[in-house]
């Protein structure tokens, strides 16, 4: 079987054998094998990648011809759901209840894997649908009306695809990427000299549109994002890691798909405003809402799942921002981006996970104090905070920084705006869920709460560590993000990253941060002998904290913001979504009653019509 | 002699008049006896058919047309007392 | 090897239907089990005609009498009747065995029969290659059909049946028209010959004819609006018969109608018959999937679905290519195993449970979870998952579709199909999570028939290939009208 | 009146539908003879119970000579009704007085009794509306005589001479 | 032209002004029994004239067998017998299902009997207790 | 009202596109291709004189084979409908005598006469289907005479079935004699009757086929009588 | 011009739909449908006529091109038993109706629907 295959199937055929042994332990390791095989023939696929070849492979199946090809591109991608589905799925390991999870959530994994290295049409729409399947039963056993949400978008989704696929297919007459690419650039070539194209601007725009609505979907793009809070919220958040992580991803390389293959056609079609292409200014700007409305909304909430929730929808909008400018450095800030936000939400949803695993609790006024009894989660969490916090020397530093440059040296300063808009809001959620979840004090129901269980632990450990290398030695994934487009767009080492107007070395700054911490540390042993006391027992301005103030951060802590944002509140696209349904709904009650009204008289007038309309058509 | 056409013609008209009763009505017995009357003639009619194509075969035709008719008949006038 | 052994497949159901009356002293069981033997017989003979077909590439015509066509009638057993006929068969063989445990309803020695009957009527109409012995199958059919929609005897199943009764009988009437028309313009009624002089037609006949025979077939195809009686008869039909509607005698019409649209391709108002079919089936998607959005009898919402199905083949077969006509005798192969599944194991809960209203289904999954298993795959495969067969079809038709240039018939087919999803996902909702309740100890052989009907969704799931080679074998016998007339020995009477 | 044995009752069915098959068919082509015997010997098999009481004693010649007198009598009456109808159709007043009266019969069997009722129906003015017994309630389209014996002296005593005698 | 043509055509010319006769009677008559009594009658006469005269006609014609008299005797035969029956049945249809006699009617016995035999009785006379005669009807 | 003018109008447009229709297929125009052959060729390949007869038993025996078992699919269907634990006639009013008489005289030769018709069927118009329904109007006629008559159900049903049996068994016999389903082997392969032309003992299968129908026709329409005429009685 | 036949057979089916169309008792749709099944019946008859010529029944002196078309006339036999079948059919299950709802009304025969 070829390595492609395996790499694909490997997740599925596992959670199928876990899913029909269903014994525990037996399972579990069943599940974490099957995310390995993938990872490990990734890993070991490397050399060959290294070395600027692809590896392809081609099945005829069910009357197709189906094209998978492992690319740079590709094996980047490939390797962030290797590595951030490994983790979610030792988290799993504690926190799944049932067989079914780790079918499906193993389904899903296939699906992300089949995406990513499909190198055709179809096989990316099947695997999409495989995914979004998954997906979507792993939330459906948690909560109906989310997955409802999640379903129905995606279904739409997905139908939008297919429908810009089948016009594609209509007309090149193949799936394939190659073939697909070539008549998009001869087409754009044509369409340049004013010769006859294969596409309208009409079809164009429709099949431009189609892909925005499919890979928005996915990758919670605004007005789009509606499914994400709730799906991501409920599930496993075990899972989640890999949900919020890596197939939200699958949305992001959707849009860098439809640059690679029919970028010059669009903007042959359509044109470019300040050297940008005017269809990218849509994502760009979609992105940049997505970072504003994903923010702010996180910072409203009061339950720690949906705060991450909202905080990822955030974090993909500054990803659509570097796509959307289009440039090579801002596209390879994109993906760098997306890998650190893998890395550091896959993070903390799996110290969400554990939370929720040893606490039972999900909202901030039930929490407080866990620092102390969870001490290594804090590590981890502390680990997550400062890279999503974008502070050096993490990873999330290093791709925001170069996202930011991107947009600025493409002279766009409201993305820009935006972008900065995104980090400030960052701070704020982070800073409520530092305190109210890890200090403050602890409510008495959680002095037994134990830290990580082990394989939790690891996939922490796992994505930790590579939040920590990545941001350290930033050059390791710069240098592979460059092989993409072929010439070093960012330069520097393994260390430093140099983009021409800036530099960033992780090195340095972690020595410095190095040598700060040491001399924080010499101060605080040298120092007086400080009283130990506990974190419940704190004093302010010399009067006992109350329970009551201590709730203040944990309930309803940004309420003055809410109330300053509650015109814009109200304005829920979730809320339009939802009348829709219910107008389409009552639509369809009616049309059914009026048309399946019980009367056979009726019913023959329905064929006496279909005569009448024989006889006038002429036909 | 006046030739069968005119008989043809003529036997014709009188089922068609007897018809008027069919739909006249206007009691269901009424359009009974009509159709009773009507079945008797349009059995005339075929055999006379059967003269004017020269086909004796036809005749068998009008026989099964006269016992079905008187069956039918029956059975709705039986319909009519309650008798079945 | 002669084929002519293939009138068996007409000869068997008929002879055993006649059989019935004589084994009525045996007991109600004795009929049942004798039912199961006709059809695995059936099975075993379609296998045969099958297996002949497709391994010589060859059709069986068998001629009736030993007259050649165009004097005779001959039944054409190409590749789209071999495998249709033997699905016929496979899914009344299972339908048999489904009924030994589903029909209590007296009395079982008429149920028995008209059961035989139906699936004649069926395998006829599949396998004539005269349009009006089409005609005659096609009342065999229907009027079963009409018998059986009553046969429970409920208010409910009579209502249903007369609809059905009175549009069908304005159908099949209109059908008669259209047969006269042509024939009064060609003077036989052979198909093959029909197609061979269709160009000699005055076009004003061919017109009205054509039209009038789609309109009678359409009826019973299942095409908005002219399927208003379906969803009641669904509903109200003994369980089995459901199944069999849904997975055959609907299809029989509609091959029917594509079999004929495609004889007369060379008729003028060709192209503005398929548009106009176009967009009745593309309604018939719409309406159904909607009708079905807030359905509380599940029985009735798969029976919408199956009309939606249907409308989707329809829409295939109305593009007027190849790739349409492949495409919907794959998704008519995949549409009938699935709905056999989804209508029996609907109809076995209903039994157990004491109806089909939704609430029965509540917490299915812990009470019956075979069944609330194969209603699970029977959903996921409907709307079109992945590694389920329905998908491949589904893809294909929409594949089709936008190749032809109908844009807007593939937006409106998958809006539909969203529609789809979310009523499939509310069932699906209540099943597993939804409820409790205790086990119920499940039929066994109704355990294996639905275990069996789910393995073949997900293995041809899996493996599309070679069900997508029979399917473009038989969408090829449909499409390719030069090869059948060539297959037909044609006499040459009036030559 | 005893009933005749069975074989009497078969074969005077079985000639008698015969002879019906004879003036069917017309033909004395021996396949056709054949096969009216046959089918005689058949459907008399079936219905000679229901067909027939007294059997071959019906062919005495006398009933047979009473019968043949009795077909221009009848038709005469016939003849005469219809000149009656065609006088009160085609007359512009419809000179009717409807109504109906009792009849008595001396007639004993069934057949005898179909036969007046029938006779009764096509001649002038009357059709038979039930018969009970020995009671018959006619519809007369121009009452002379509404007492029993009057109505009877009418009505049905012409026909009873020669029915008397043809059917007993 | 023969003698048999010329009898069998007068017999038909006969036959059909009573069909005429019989059809005017249908429109003509003020009530349905009174219909029925002019109706009938010419009915039946008719078909005799027709019938009978078709088949002495056809005697009298090259294709002319037998045959063509003795199938028109049977076929006029049935109708003589049938056409009474009918007519009885029906008349007794209409008084059973209350069509009231027209409003010139002199005398009604028939309600008198079944008034009668309705006191007599006291209920109706179950139908069921009433078997089929086994044997003929001589 | 409007409901009805919308009928009207709908149905005269109807009506004119189907008037347009048939304009193309001129009356009385000789428009044969398959029926001259029939006709040229009926009496030599299949022994019977009435073309129709052998249109419908020979050439497109499938059709009448299909046509026997709708009639069958009614009784059937009649039979499962109306089926009810105890049945029984509900007639109120018993025949007169003028009507049982009457019907004892005819039944005879009304089941002479459907025989006669459909042994005849190859040469004179007819056949099994009208003689099956004038033997059913015999059995229509006692059902109407006789308040309390009952066809012998149990034998009816099983003629009924062995009917339609023997004719696909003649059929069959065809498919083992000659190779074909429903092939004239009496005719064809035993040339029996060719020189009987025009007379009874000729039409090969055409005689026997029509006895069959007769017979299922009859009792299958006598069955649907029974069907109806009969009301559930309650235990 | 339009023969009568085609005329006569036209307007029985046309009739037979506007019972059906219009009328609210259940039977009297069946009859409707009755009427426009002879009319169709009607129709194929008159295809098959040819001007001139007798019953496709070759004795009594008519040969092969002194018939009509055998055909619809065989079509027509079949037809009208089917139209038999189904009529038998019809009224049963509406027997039925009336057992059940007590009415033959169809605006009253409407317990499913939607
Ligand atoms: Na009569
Ligand atoms: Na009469």
């Amino acid at each position: 079987m070829n390595e492609l295959l395996i790499i694909i199937f490997a997740p599925l055929i596992a959670g199928v054998i876990a899913w029909a042994l269903d014994i525990k332990i037996l399972r579990e390791l069943t599940g974490i094998v099957g995310a390995v095989i993938p990872l490990s023939y990734l890993i070991y696929l490397y050399p060959t990648i290294d070395a600027g070849k692809t590896i392809q492979y081609t099945a005829s199946f069910a009357g197709f011809k189906f094209n998978f090809a492992l690319t740079q591109l590709s094996w980047i991608f490939a390797m962030m759901a290797g590595v951030v589905g490994l983790a979610a799925v030792l988290g799993m390991a504690s926190t799944a209840r049932s067989s079914y999870e780790w079918l499906f959530a193993l389904m899903s994994l296939t699906g992300v894997f089949g995406i990513f290295l499909s190198y055709d049409l179809l096989a990316f729409f099947i695997f999409w649908e495989v995914m979004t399947f998954g997906s979507f039963m792993m939330v459906l056993k948690y909560n109906k009306s989310a997955s409802l949400k999640y379903f129905i978008l995606s279904v739409i989704g997905a139908y939008a695809m297919l429908i810009a696929i089948g016009i594609i297919y209509a007309r090149v007459g193949s799936f394939s990427f190659i073939q697909v690419y070539n008549a998009f650039a001869q087409d754009a070539a044509l369409g340049m000299v004013g010769g006859e194209t294969l596409f309208s601007r009409g079809e164009m725009a429709a099949i431009f549109g189609l892909f925005l609505v499919a890979f928005g979907v996915k990758a919670g793009t605004f007005p789009l994002h509606v499914w994400a809070p709730d799906a991501y919220s409920e599930t496993n958040q075990s899972y989640t890691a890999m949900f919020s992580g890596v197939l939200s991803k699958t949305g992001v390389y959707g849009f860098i798909l439809l640059y690679m293959l029919m970028g010059y056609r669009l903007m042959a079609e359509f044109g470019t405003f300040r050297s940008v292409p005017k269809f990218g200014y849509i994502i760009a700007f979609l992105g940049g809402l997505t970072i504003i409305v994903g923010g702010l909304l996180a910072a409203l909430q009061e339950d720690i799942r949906k705060l991450f929730a909202y905080s990822s929808i955030s974090q993909i909008g500054y990803i659509l921002v570097a796509i959307g400018v289009g440039s090579a450095l801002s596209i390879e800030a994109g993906i760098y981006h997306a890998i650190s936000h893998a890395l550091f939400k896959g993070l903390f949803f799996l110290i969400v996970a554990t939370i929720i695993y040893r606490t039972g609790k999900t909202e901030f006024k039930d929490m407080g104090g866990l620092a102390e009894k969870m001490p290594l989660t804090f590590a981890m969490a502390f680990v997550a905070i400062l890279s999503l916090a974008g502070i050096p020397p993490l990873v999330g530093f290093a791709s925001k920084w170069l996202i930011f440059e991107a947009v600025i040296s493409q002279n766009m300063p409201i993305l820009g705006g935006m972008v900065f808009f995104g980090s400030a809001i960052g701070f704020v959620y982070l800073i409520r869920f530092t305190y109210a979840v890890w200090f403050g004090q602890r409510p008495t129901d959680l002095n037994d709460v134990k830290d990580a269980p082990l394989p939790l632990a690891i996939g922490m450990g796992i994505l930790a560590l590579l939040n920590v290398v990545f941001g350290i030695a930033p050059g390791l994934v710069a240098g592979e993000l460059n092989k993409i487009i072929g010439k070093d767009v960012i330069g520097g080492t393994i260390w430093e990253l140099d983009i021409g107007v800036g530099k960033y070395n992780g090195l340095l700054i972690t020595i410095w941060l190095v040598i700060g911490l040491l001399v924080a540390a010499i101060i605080y042993f040298l120092g007086a002998r400080v009283r130990r006391v506990p974190v419940t027992d704190t004093y302010q301005s010399g009067n006992p904290v109350t329970m009551d103030y201590n709730l203040t951060i944990r309930r309803n802590f940004f309420l003055p913001l809410k109330e300053a944002l509650s015109f814009w509140l109200r304005i829920s696209f979730d809320k339009l979504y939802r009348d829709i349904a219910k107008t389409t709904e009552d639509f369809a009650d009616t049309l059914r009653n009026y048309v399946y009204n019980g009367n056979v008289q009726s019913y023959a007038w329905y064929l006496a019509i279909i005569l009448l309309i024989l006889a006038m058509w002429g036909v | 002699m006046i030739g069968i056409n005119v008989y043809l013609a003529l036997i014709a008209i009188a089922t068609l008049l007897s018809m008027y009763r069919v739909f006249r009505g206007p009691t269901t017995v009424d359009r009974l006896v009509a159709v009773d009357i009507m079945t008797t003639i349009t059995t005339g009619l075929m055999v006379l058919f059967a003269l004017y194509y020269g086909r004796m075969i036809f005749l068998d035709v009008a026989l099964v047309y006269a016992i079905l008719a008187f069956g039918g008949v029956i059975a709705f006038a039986r319909y009519m007392e309650g008798g079945l | 090897m002669n084929g002519q052994y293939a009138a068996l497949l007409i000869a068997v159901p008929l002879i055993s239907a006649f059989f019935v009356p004589l084994l009525k002293g045996a007991g109600k069981n004795a009929i049942k089990y004798f039912l199961i033997a006709v059809t695995a017989l059936q099975t075993g003979i379609a296998a045969l005609v099958f297996q002949q077909v497709y391994t010589t590439g060859q059709p069986i015509i068998v001629m009736a009498g030993g007259w050649k066509p165009p004097v005779g009638i001959n039944l054409y057993f190409g590749h789209f009747a071999a495998l249709f006929v033997l699905i016929v068969a496979v899914v009344s063989f299972l339908m048999a065995i489904f009924s030994l445990e589903s029909i209590k309803v007296e009395p079982i020695d008429k149920y028995a029969m008209l059961f035989l009957l139906l699936m004649l009527g069926a395998t006829g109409m599949i396998a004539t290659g005269d349009i009006f012995n089409l005609f005659v199958f096609m009342e065999i059919t229907a009027i079963s059909a009409y018998a059986l929609t009553a046969y429970n005897k409920t208010g409910e199943a009579a209502e249903a049946s007369m609809k059905y009764i009175v549009l069908g009988g304005i159908g099949s009437s209109f059908f008669l028209i259209g047969v006269a028309l042509i024939y009064g313009s060609l003077g036989t009624l052979n198909m093959a010959q029909i197609a061979q002089l269709a160009a000699t037609m005055n076009p004003t006949v061919a017109q009205v004819g054509l039209a009038l025979i789609i309109f009678g077939l359409a009826v019973e195809a299942e095409i908005f609006p002219l399927n208003a009686w379906a969803p009641d008869a669904y509903q109200a039909a003994p369980h089995p018969i459901t199944a069999m509607f849904s997975a055959f005698v609907v299809k029989a019409g509609l091959y029917a109608m594509a079999r004929i649209i495609y004889l007369m391709q060379d008729v003028g108002s060709w192209g503005s018959v398929l548009k106009l079919l176009v967009v009745l089936a593309t309604l018939t998607v719409i309406v159904a999937e909607l009708a079905a959005l807030r359905q509380r009898d599940v029985k009735r919402m798969i029976a919408y679905s199956s009309i939606a199905q249907i409308g989707l083949i329809a829409l295939a077969f109305a593009l007027g290519t190849q790739s349409g006509v492949d495409a919907g005798v794959f998704h008519m192969v995949n549409h009938a195993i699935v709905k056999a599944m989804l209508f029996l194991a609907v109809g076995y809960v209903a039994m157990t449970l004491g109806g089909a209203e939704i609430e029965n289904f509540k917490g299915l999954g812990r009470r019956m979870p075979l069944m609330a298993f194969a209603i699970s795959v029977g959903a996921i495969a409907t709307v079109g998952i992945p590694l389920f067969n329905i998908f491949w079809s589904k893809v294909r038709i929409i594949l089709a579709t936008l190749q032809v240039g109908y844009t807007w018939a593939a937006v409106l087919v998958l809006a539909a199909s969203v529609v789809e999803a979310v009523y499939y996902f509310r069932l699906l909702h209540v099943i597993w999570f939804e409820g409790d309740g205790e086990k119920i100890n499940e039929n066994l052989a109704i355990g294996l028939m639905v275990l069996f009907l789910a393995a073949l969704v997900v293995v041809i799931g899996i493996y599309p290939d070679y069900v997508w080679s029979l399917a473009q074998k038989a969408g090829n016998d449909i499409f390719n009208v030069a090869s059948y007339i060539k297959n037909v020995p044609l006499m040459g009477v009036g030559a | 009146m005893g009933e005749a044995s069975k074989i009497s009752r078969y074969l005077y069915t079985v000639i008698v539908l015969f002879l019906i098959w004879l003036f069917l068919t017309a033909s004395l082509d021996p396949q056709e003879l054949g096969f009216g015997l046959l089918l005689s010997l058949i459907v008399g098999a079936f219905t000679y119970e229901i067909f027939t009481t007294n059997g071959l004693a019906n062919l005495s010649p006398k009933r047979i000579a009473y019968a043949i007198a009795y077909i221009p009598y009848f038709l005469w009456a016939m003849i005469m009704a219809n000149l009656d109808v065609a006088y009160r159709v085609l007359h512009p007043k419809r000179p009717i007085n409807p109504g109906i009266v009792e009849c008595r019969t001396v007639l004993k069997s069934d057949v005898g009794k179909l036969s007046l009722a029938n006779s009764i129906t096509l001649t002038p003015g009357t059709i038979t509306l039930d018969v009970d017994g020995d009671r018959y309630f006619i519809h007369w389209i121009d009452v002379k005589d509404s007492s029993v014996e009057g109505a009877s002296k009418n009505i049905t005593e012409p026909f009873e001479k020669f029915l008397r005698v043809i059917f007993g | 032209m023969n003698a048999l043509t010329a009898v069998g055509e007068i017999l038909v010319l006969l036959g059909t002004f009573f069909y005429i006769l019989s059809s005017l009677g249908l429109i003509r008559m003020p009530d349905v029994y009174n219909r029925m009594q002019t109706a009938t009658k010419s009915a039946t006469l008719g078909s005799l004239g027709v019938i009978i005269g078709v088949g002495i006609w056809a005697l009298g014609t090259d294709f002319g067998s037998a045959a063509w008299l003795t199938k028109t005797i049977v076929i006029a035969v049935f109708l003589l017998l049938t056409n009474p029956i009918s007519a009885h049945a029906l008349i007794r249809a209409a008084y059973k299902s209350g069509i009231p006699l027209w409003e010139g009617s002199v005398v009604d016995r028939y309600r008198e009997h079944l008034e009668a035999k309705e006191k007599e009785a006291g209920s109706p006379k179950n139908p069921d207790e009433t078997p089929i005669k086994e044997g003929g009807v001589e | 009202m409007m409901k009805r003018l919308l009928a009207i109008i709908l149905l005269l447009i109807v009506g004119y596109w189907l008037a347009q229709g048939l304009a193309g297929v001129p009356f009385g125009q000789d428009k044969m291709l398959v029926g001259q052959y029939y006709l040229d060729n009926v009496k030599q390949q299949t022994g019977a004189v009435n073309a129709v007869t052998a249109v419908v038993v020979n050439y497109r025996g499938f059709d009448t084979l299909g046509e026997v078992t709708v009639l069958f699919i009614a009784s059937t269907g009649v039979g499962a409908l109306l089926w009810k634990r105890k049945k029984k006639r509900s007639a109120k009013t018993e025949g007169s005598i003028v009507l049982t008489t009457g019907t004892r005289l005819l039944v005879p030769f009304v089941m002479l006469f459907g025989t006669y018709i459909f042994i005849h069927g190859h040469l004179t118009p007819g056949g099994g289907f009208p003689g099956g329904a004038t033997i059913a109007t015999a059995f229509l006629l006692l059902y109407l005479a006789f308040i309390t008559y009952e066809i012998p159900h149990r034998g009816f049903e099983k003629t009924e079935g062995l009917a339609g049996m023997g004719y696909v068994l003649v059929g069959l016999i065809g498919l083992a004699i000659g190779g074909y389903f429903l092939f004239d082997w009496i005719w064809q392969t035993w040339n029996f009757g060719t020189e009987n032309v025009g007379r009874l003992l000729s039409g090969g299968f055409i005689p026997i086929i029509y006895t069959i129908i007769g017979i299922k026709v009859g009792t299958e329409l006598s069955g649907i009588i029974d069907g109806m005429i009969k009301e559930e009685v309650s235990e | 011009m339009i023969s009568v036949y085609y005329f006569g057979a036209i307007a029985l089916v046309l009739i037979g739909l506007y019972a059906i169309l219009v009328k609210k008792n259940l039977l009297k749709i069946l009859i409707g449908l009755s009427i426009m099944e002879t009319g169709v019946n009607l129709l194929l008859i008159s295809i098959g006529y040819v001007s001139g010529r007798s019953a496709p029944i070759l004795s009594e002196g008519i040969g092969p091109s002194q018939a009509v078309d055998p055909i619809p006339q065989a079509l027509v036999l079949t037809a009208i038993v089917i139209g038999v079948a189904t009529t038998a059919m019809a009224l049963s299950v509406a027997m039925l109706i009336y057992e059940k709802y007590g009415t033959l009304n169809i605006e009253e025969i409407r317990r499913l629907r939607g």
